[in-house]
């Protein structure tokens, strides 16, 4: 056995170890608890690094955990997907937590300190799991880490943010529940728990009852957990009341855990063939998306919150990467958009919570129509915000703006155009409310009437993550056009099956 | 009619058992305003879940008139002489932690009960609503 | 007089027969938690373990129960269970192989070249790994009730 | 006038429809105690071929040909990280039902062989393949690989002890975010 192939586990295990770490050394020095964090997520991320390059020059890792082979244990699978996913995962951590640092001594009670390090490094170790992991079991292990540690980090914040807590655990509880259900009838019939296992015996079930109602059951479990659109309804407030820190990882890093976990049932177990089947789940799939990103929109219009605004926006580009995920069965692009909307819908939303963070952190401005002339006093702040909104309106060669064509490509490539009308709208409506935030933060002079603003820039540590994840958005969307990764989303996409249409 | 009765109700009572306490549960989570109530209806759904996987793992056909027995999976070379059977193991190992899992889900819900207890000094969710609405309207 | 002192003079049977029934709870927990002949293991034998500690509070007050049980205790024990599984487990059997085994893969460990692989196996789980998830369980559930219980006492001593 | 009740409305309407989805099912579902369903000894596998010859083949302790290529065309190769059906890696015994296949473990610590497949002669005349669910090896090897005589216990702590470690890692959580929510003291 190569020693690279014992990254992947050691990403999940060093992780929690130093979760423990973190609460005994906190007991000595509580500012060691931020530093020991972010070492770790350092650590990870570098790591991960070191995964991605194995698994593209060598080949999928294999890893038998407690040297069992698979179906009698647990095996961990890392191919193209894992390792992509793994690495925005882990890149977003570390940003928020560098961000977290002066944000948290701002927000939350110095006492509270070492358990709210603790809990985050939980929750990036829940992340990690659920995303390198080939078992169907130990997935849901992971989620319910990652997703008690959200339940709580959301709620330390008080006050309205326990309300908000409370919704997201019940949801989250009974999604989680259904994604079990779902596997209680995968194992009745199929006697296995591993996925690639899973994989090879289901072809037989597809007519089975109890397979097609696993199915439905780990997709609405899984879509409460990314707030898909119908099942969204904790998303806005949990966003909305939730510390800085903790809104930043769980609209970029969370939402796109689950999104990959509900990718790789959808195409890891279940398979293309199923979903073209038996009901037209891909097109259903794609509807719904198309629902979800006018509905979050226009929603997003109507918010006065700029972080709720921002939350709703969320729903709106879950939906842009729904729709490449419904419509990857039916062109040669594949999964490319959905996968390229993840990187890249976490790289703006990244960006534009911290900045909206930042205000709130100077001068706790929540309203949007009390933005008046930022601008010019949090120069930098508003300025990642500029770009970050360009981005996500489509401003070319931004990334935005490459996800909307490929998304056209594909709806040309597969014959539904009225996708694209969906597409060209939702950027109406993108446009309208981000312009109106852009304009009255640069444009719009105060009024004699307006209250008096002093506020300056934001604390080095807080603006620096946002402009990198500005510039990103940029520089990652110039990358695309040149077409550098497409040989990873490539490996992806024949890893599953996908992009070829017969 | 009958014979699918008898092959798919009374053969399947496990399934049956654990749907009506699911259903039960489910209902009693999203219906009630009471968040202590909500919490209660968490739990009966969860653990439903735990006693359908319990019951896949069960071996006795019939148990008294049939022919294998289930008994519990520790080594015992004696049961096996006299026709015993071990039952599955794995789903007792997945739902004990399953069952981890729900107590722990359990107690953050609790917390947050408590602390919500205390913030609007109610559980009724329209309450709460109605608490939360005034304080918006205070602030702006 | 406060409701503390006067539950306690209510309550001398209840003292009584929890200061006998005390140590045979934790005998049996510590039973059930390293028999591995029978039935049991680490997580309902932690389980049993911190039902008496919560014996102890409801029949002396979370006082005198934090005085037998620390919360410093209890957070060391926290982690101390899963320093126990993942790091004493887990990465010394990388370690002890120098990469060539898998994580959790206790044969690795130098004690199997004397005891043989099995038996190195069945000792550890029985008497390290479910020991520590015994210890994680039981302090984690002792955790939880003081905090969920110290509320409604200081509430009470308010009014 | 008392408003309306949305809430339990939509419990009775998604309560009623999750009944309906469950009533669709039950056909499908493993009868209870059935100690040949999928989840506790086998699963059968999409393959039936006719049995003339192939079982005297099977008798003499050679898989035949036909059998290998249409496993292998489910996927349970080489390249799928599962063991191949190569001459001298397996062997058959016959037992009263059918013959099981026996295949060399690649594990590194224990190498000795163990059920894989299982080979069964139906009515028609033709042959039935399945392949062998996890507790078989559980409940069989137990005492061998872990000396410990309860399977619950090696199956927690050490077949599946990954689960197990993550499970210890939920409840950790569940009381940092108790003690995160509630205590309000100076220590931690």
């Amino acid at each position: 056995m190569l020693p690279i192939e014992q990254f992947p586990v050691l990403v999940v295990a060093i992780s929690l170890l130093s979760a423990l770490t973190i609460l005994l050394a906190g007991w000595i020095n509580k500012k060691s608890c931020f530093f020991i964090s972010l070492a770790t997520i350092t650590f990870q991320f570098i790591l991960s690094i070191f995964i991605l390059h194995h698994v593209l020059t060598v080949g999928t890792i294999h890893y038998w955990l407690g040297g069992w082979r698979p179906p009698w244990g647990i095996e961990y699978v890392v191919d193209a997907l894992n390792a992509y996913v793994l690495i925005i995962i882990l890149f977003l951590s570390l940003l928020a937590a560098i961000y977290s640092k002066r944000s948290v001594e701002h927000e939350i009670d110095e006492k509270k300190l070492v358990t709210f390090y603790t809990l985050f490094q939980l929750l990036v170790t829940g992340l990690a799991g659920v995303v390198v992991t080939g078992d169907l079991f130990n997935m849901y292990v992971l989620l319910e880490v990652c997703s008690l540690a959200a339940y709580a980090l959301i709620a330390v914040a008080g006050g309205r943010a326990l309300k908000a807590s409370y919704n997201y655990l019940v949801m989250g509880a009974i999604g989680v529940c259904f994604y079990l259900l779902g596997i209680a009838f995968l194992y009745s019939v199929t006697g296995t728990l591993n996925m690639g296992d899973m994989r090879l015996l289901l072809p037989a079930l597809y007519g089975n009852k109890g397979v097609q109602l696993a199915f439905v059951f780990m997709f609405i479990g899984l879509g409460i957990k990314a707030a898909f659109f119908p099942l969204h309804t904790w998303q806005p407030d949990a966003y909305t009341y939730a510390p800085s820190a903790i809104t930043v990882i769980i609209s970029t890093a969370m939402a796109k855990a689950s999104i990959y976990a509900l990718i790789r049932i959808i195409f890891s177990v279940f398979t293309v063939d199923f979903i073209t089947l038996f009901a037209p789940i891909a097109d259903i799939i794609s509807w719904v998306a198309a629902i979800a990103m006018i509905f979050g929109s226009i929603l997003a219009i109507a918010q006065f919150n700029l972080k709720r605004m921002l939350a709703y926006s969320s729903i709106a580009n879950i939906g842009y990467i729904m729709l490449g995920v419904g419509l990857s069965t039916s062109t040669t692009l594949g999964l490319t958009p959905a996968l390229m909307h993840i990187l890249n819908h976490a790289l703006m939303k990244g960006c534009l919570f911290m900045a909206a963070c930042g205000f709130i952190y100077k001068a706790d401005l929540r309203d949007i129509r009390d933005l008046v002339g930022l601008a010019r006093r949090m120069p930098y702040t508003c300025f990642a915000f500029l770009l970050a909104a360009l981005s996500m309106i489509g401003f070319p060669p931004s990334v935005g703006f490459v996800t909307k064509l490929y998304l056209i490509f594909a709806a040309l490539d597969a014959g539904k155009y009225i996708f694209i009308a969906v597409i060209f709208f939702s950027t109406l409506l993108m446009i309208v409310y981000f312009w109106h935030v852009i304009e009255i933060m640069y444009i719009r002079v105060e009024e004699g009437g307006e209250k008096e603003i002093s506020v300056t820039e934001v604390p080095r540590s807080m603006f620096i993550p946002g402009l990198v994840l500005a510039f990103l958005c940029f520089i990652v969307g110039i990358i695309w056009l040149i077409g550098t990764p497409m040989p990873l989303m490539d490996a992806i996409n024949s890893g599953l099956g996908l992009g070829v249409v017969p | 009619m009958i014979e699918w009765i008898a092959q798919h109700i009374v053969a399947k009572y496990n399934f049956w058992i654990a749907i009506v306490i699911m259903l039960t549960g489910l209902y009693a989570t999203i219906a009630k305003g009471n968040l202590l109530k909500k919490l209660i209806g968490l739990t009966i759904f969860q653990t439903s879940i735990f006693l359908f996987y319990i019951s896949l793992s069960d071996v006795g056909t019939l148990a008294g008139l049939g022919l294998h027995y289930g008994t519990a999976p520790i080594v015992w070379e004696e049961g096996i002489h006299k026709g015993y059977m071990y039952v599955n193991p794995l789903p007792h190992v997945l739902m004990l932690t399953g069952i981890v899992v729900s107590a722990a889900t359990t107690a953050v819900g609790l917390a947050l009960v408590v602390r919500l207890y205390e913030e609007y000094g109610t559980l009724e969710e329209e309450r709460i609503m109605e608490k939360e609405m005034e304080i918006e309207r205070r602030g702006t | 007089m406060s409701t503390e002192k006067r539950i306690q003079e209510r309550d001398v049977v209840i003292q009584t027969i929890a200061k006998l029934m005390i140590p045979f709870i934790q005998l049996y927990g510590l039973y059930v938690m390293v028999g591995t002949e029978g039935a049991g293991g680490g997580f309902q034998g932690g389980t049993v373990l911190a039902a008496s500690f919560i014996l102890l509070v409801v029949a002396f007050g979370v006082d005198k129960g934090r005085m037998k049980m620390p919360e410093g205790w209890n957070a060391v024990f926290k982690s101390l269970g899963l320093y126990l599984y993942a790091g004493v487990g887990g990465l010394l059997c990388i370690i002890f192989s120098l990469g060539k085994a898998e994580y959790l893969n206790y044969c690795a460990i130098p004690l199997a070249k004397i005891i043989g692989g099995p038996a190195t196996r069945g000792f550890w789980v029985g008497n390290i790994v479910e020991v520590g998830i015994g210890v994680t369980v039981m302090a984690a559930f002792v955790s939880i009730f003081y905090d969920l219980v110290r509320k409604e006492e200081k509430k009470e001593a308010k009014e | 006038m008392k408003k309306l009740h949305l809430l339990p409305t939509v419990a009775l309407i998604s309560v009623i429809l999750l009944g309906a989805m469950f009533m669709y099912v039950v056909e499908d579902i493993p009868a209870f105690g059935d100690p040949n369903s999928p989840p506790n000894k086998y699963v059968p596998l999409p393959i039936s071929i006719d049995a003339d010859g192939l079982a005297d083949s099977l008798d003499a302790g050679v898989v035949p040909a036909e059998l290998k290529s249409e496993i292998a065309e489910i996927g349970y190769t080489r390249e799928n990280h599962f063991p191949s059906l190569e001459e001298g890696n397996y062997k058959i015994d016959k037992t009263e039902e059918g013959w099981d296949v026996l295949i060399m473990k690649e594990e590194k610590y224990y190498p000795g062989p163990e059920k894989w497949y299982f080979i069964k002669e139906e009515l028609g005349g033709k042959l039935k393949v399945y392949r062998y669910s996890i507790p078989v090896r559980w409940q069989e090897k137990t005492e061998e690989e872990t000396e410990l005589p309860n399977m619950v216990t090696s199956g927690l702590a050490d077949y599946r002890s990954y689960d197990t470690m993550y499970e210890e890692a939920v409840i950790f959580t569940a009381a940092i975010s108790v003690i995160m929510l509630l205590r309000r003291r100076e220590k931690l």
